[in-house]
């Protein structure tokens, strides 16, 4: 691989392209504009669509909002008027926990119980983070990942959607 | 009368099930797979749970997913529209075991009927006429002929694990059945290890023409007179209408009270249409029974004023049919075209993308059902169907003239449709004579790409 | 019958005009300002002209403009749609002296109505009920009292030069009466150096209520029930529906009786609208003759089954009326409301723009009649009306709850409309009671802005 | 702004562009876009719809969409299947004569007439250079400017609508 730049008679420089990308990387940025006088850097990382992100690799879940303008309609989920559920937040930093299924999140496995988790709790993989009742059903959500709780995206009783994010956690 | 339905479907009978909630009064509550996630008919109901992702196996048709939603979402009711999970004996019998009111028949009724053996009975039984056969399977060439005598020729030889065609032949004399038997018993043989046969009635350029009915749990089941649907490519039907022409009254009567019969018998409940297909001598046969909503369910609202999805609800709530057979008009002619994302020079291969452009025709007579807009995208995860023009007019001669108008208008980039193939229909002379059955698509040239099944 | 119409017209109507053309599989010839150039209709027509700059007084409304470009583009006829030249005899009458036909009735009808006067005194020999009065201008404070004793209080004291409510009194006593009439005629003689008073009888609360009929040229005038359009703002139409709600079958008959009357006594041909009043018993008095189709025909449209634009056509070509008063029905409830490009928050001014997003409601029982598209823009030089949103259902229940879905889901960005104030309208229970006549909006309060004449 | 694939004959360096490309992929981005003086570099990468994600060959996913998805369909004027009258089109360079009316365009004032003007006339304000028929009466147009007729647009006998461009001219 060349350090050069790209053509000779172009300025850009890849290493520096590189460490931006990582550092977009590292802190979940979705787009990166820089512009000085003539010159303009714009980047900009992750899926169109917010349904689509998909968890695989070291950046699972991460939701990238659409940064592009091109978005039609369709990414708009409720419109006022309608009580629609909202669509999973994005989450700006970190990683979530999402919900299985469809249902209603429970954060202990009965009312007097203290919560499963909370702010500040390290769960393993297989480590109870709540219940989500479905088709009176109690189903146990296991972390499936390592890590410290950073927050409860969702309160006791409420429905949740497939998809949506339960708890943001610290990987580690 | 129920507060709040959930809609276990997508798209355009969606939407058609949300407008129908509106109309009454009654909430309604969506559910969408992450591939219809933010689809603006979503907005348009009350509540919307994301389900699943996109793979229906995983969304639409996962009965717990859907339930736990009603069960969320406070619905009392669900409306199942076409496809998924509508035909699904299980599925309704799992909403009632949660007191939840499936809006569609009894799961008992959905299940004989879905059973073919079973619901040929049925249709025996309440002396609806079927396809003339053999009972069962052919023991000897003697017993073949004697039955082909009984019949009459031409007849088909069918295996009975066949499939895709083979071990099946047409018989249209003593000697070609004799022939045939031998053949299709054979290739049985060779391709099921079964080679069983039955015979069977063939019936040349079949009509399909089907009955809707409605019954309420008070014991009234009424018709809604037939829609023809002969107009199919590879068994999908193209273009419905309502009433079927070329059928003598006398027939349509016969026909829909057939229908009613079978319903009776079947202690049937809801909205269900009753399919038959009828020779050219205007004898008709029982086929099968859809035990649902169908798609080109509005040629019979346009044609008798009755809102089939509010009815639906109506009945499933417990409420009397509010009219009575005699009243049921059958006013004008409807026609339905059934505007599919498909690219008719790829052998209509799907053909999903973003609406760039939609120009939809208006005007009196003119019905568009549909969820899709300017900038909407037609995914690659579902059925190609992106709706549903509708005309009604006085005479057929006026409802073909308004469609062809219609689909002159129509514009729609972004993505290719079957319009152009729908524009040669209606241009076709035979068309217009009413001169088409199910093998019209098949044996007709189009200029518009290949229609045909192998090209 | 014709083999090519020119459409003297734009926008909804235009469009209107062309479709009916083409579903009687006639080609249409549309003219087009510079304003209208592209206009996504006019790509619908077979032909299009330029016939002059955005003003109408240089384009639409240039009579030689027009029937040179019916010669330019061999039409044989010309629809005048409503509004601009429609009701301008001397155009009828310049088609006729070109071998043009007008799609309208006569000239000679046309001006005898057109006046009036004369149109009183038509009306008046069909025994069709005008609203009562003094014959001519007062003479003295004791025929006044003679006259108010006749048809009694409240009466109305009129300028004869009047205008803009200038020389208007309303008298509900022989005091008040007296004193008005000195005060109107000062007024009068002031504002207008013409003292002279007439009596009416003053109807309070009034209903807007009026006949559409047709007539071909062979002496069959034939009417299509009525509308109710007694919901306006500034003497602008709001809703308009069918058939007139609380009216009884009998009044509604006779109505619709006198308004043929009329129609024959003027010799009318083509269709045409009657207007009445209607006070709070019931009783009608003629207003006048529309000689034109109306902004609102859909309505009728929809009761009835017939397609007025395509009668009108026929009946010009010299068609016989193929049905007869007997046969027509008026079934269910048809509503109609015009969705205007204006600013409820700023007294309704209009509110030109480009329509960045367009989501038009859809569905059983609803029609959307219109021009525009998203990306459309509305222009500042003509009309606000954008589009009319109809409902035809069953029922007058269901019809308004269809509306109300429809409105909930008509999604329109980039001008401001009228939509607020039609929704607060349909939720109003008045309304819903049929409570309503031509003061309702101005004498209600409305959230949505300010739908008040005069802040 | 470049749209077509570089190729031999541009400056661009290949190389440099599949490394662009590389790290793109590599780190997930959907978009670079560097500009320098004259010079912008734009790529994007990965479908407008996640839906359609196919991937084959060294520029697979590089995306070039148009910049502006606002396509002004009301601009169209006559799509196929309609004989709609031609828009006055725009004269690309000159001057033209428009025709004042709707109506029936003739270069002489009878069939057996030389043309009033040709290519290579000169006209005064007040020269008739055509006659235009509208409701049985012949309009005299005049070229209401002074110059020579570079061109005739329209055909002796053919309707014309008002605004339409009938001659070109050099105005002097």
């Amino acid at each position: 691989m060349s350090k050069e730049p790209p053509t000779a008679g172009t300025p850009f420089n890849l290493d520096k392209l590189k460490e931006l990308i990582e550092m977009m990387e590292k802190n979940g940025l979705t787009e990166i504009d820089l512009r000085s006088g003539a010159e303009r850097w714009q980047l900009r990382r992750g899926p169109q669509e917010v349904t689509q992100v998909v968890s695989a690799g070291p950046f699972a879940g991460m939701h990238m909002p659409p940064p592009m303008p091109m978005t039609p309609a369709a990414v708009q989920l409720a419109p006022a008027g309608s009580s629609v559920m909202p669509a999973a937040a994005p989450a700006d930093d970190g990683v979530v926990i999402k919900s299985p299924t469809v249902g209603t999140f429970y954060v202990a496995a009965a009312p007097t119980d203290p919560p499963f988790v909370s702010v500040g709790s390290k769960v393993k993989e297989d480590t109870v983070v709540c219940i989500i009742e479905a088709m009176k059903v109690f189903n146990q959500i296991p972390a499936e990942m390592n890590g410290t709780i950073t927050a409860v995206l969702v309160k006791n009783g409420d429905p949740v959607e497939f998809g949506q994010p339960l708890f943001k956690i610290n990987l580690g | 009368m129920f507060q709040r339905v959930l809609v276990a479907n997508r798209g355009e009978i969606a939407l058609r099930v949300i407008r129908a909630c509106k109309d009454l009064g009654i909430e309604s509550v969506a559910v969408f797979s992450e591939a219809d996630r933010g689809a603006h008919y979503l907005s348009l109901a009350d509540e919307a749970f994301c389900i699943g992702p996109a793979p229906s196996s995983e969304s639409y048709l996962l009965i717990n997913r859907i339930i736990a939603a009603a069960e969320v979402g406070n619905a009392q009711a669900i409306h199942p529209g076409y496809g998924f999970l509508s035909e699904n004996a299980h599925f309704a019998e799992v909403c009632q075991s949660c007191h939840i009111t499936f809006i569609g028949p009894s799961h008992e009724a959905m299940g004989k009927l879905g059973d073919k053996i079973s619901a040929k009975a049925i249709a025996q039984a309440a002396e609806v006429p079927l396809v003339p056969g053999s009972d069962g399977l052919i023991d000897s060439e003697a017993e073949a002929l004697r039955i082909a005598k009984k019949i009459g020729y031409p007849i088909l030889i069918k295996a009975t694990a066949g499939g895709g065609g083979k071990g099946m032949r047409v018989a249209i004399d003593d000697s070609s059945l004799k022939n045939g038997l031998k053949q299709a018993a054979a290739e049985a043989e060779k391709a099921f290890k079964n080679a069983g046969v039955y015979l069977e009635k063939y019936v040349e350029r079949p009509r399909h023409v089907e009955v809707q009915f409605i019954a309420d749990h008070h014991g009234n089941v009424i018709h809604l007179w037939e829609r023809d649907c002969s107009l199919q490519r590879r068994h999908q039907k193209l273009v419905e209408e309502s009433p079927a022409p070329t059928l003598p009254k006398s027939v349509r009567e016969e026909l829909c009270k057939a229908a009613v019969r079978l319903a009776k018998a079947a202690s049937y409940t809801n909205a269900g249409t009753c399919e038959f297909i009828v020779d050219k001598d205007n004898n008709f046969y029982f086929i099968e029974v859809n035990a649902r909503i169908q798609v080109e369910h509005p040629v019979t609202e346009m044609v008798t004023g009755i809102d089939l999805i509010q009815q639906q609800i109506r009945v499933a709530a417990g409420e009397e049919l509010p009219f009575k057979q005699k009243n049921i008009p059958c006013e004008g002619c409807a026609i339905e075209v059934r505007i599919n994302a498909e690219d008719p020079a790829h052998n209509f291969r799907p053909s999903p993308g973003k609406i760039t452009k939609l120009r939809v025709p208006g005007g009196p007579g003119v019905r568009f059902d549909s969820h899709v807009h300017q900038d909407y995208v037609v995914g690659p995860n579902y059925d190609s169907m992106i709706g549903k023009l509708i005309v009604h007019r006085p005479t057929r001669d006026q409802a073909i003239a308004t469609m062809r108008r219609a689909l002159a208008e129509f514009e729609i980039e972004g993505v290719k449709t079957t319009i152009p193939l729908l524009q040669e229909i209606f241009a076709h002379p035979a068309f217009h004579s009413g001169d088409v059955d199910t093998t019209f698509i098949e044996r007709t040239t189009w200029a518009s790409g290949t229609a045909k099944p192998h090209s």
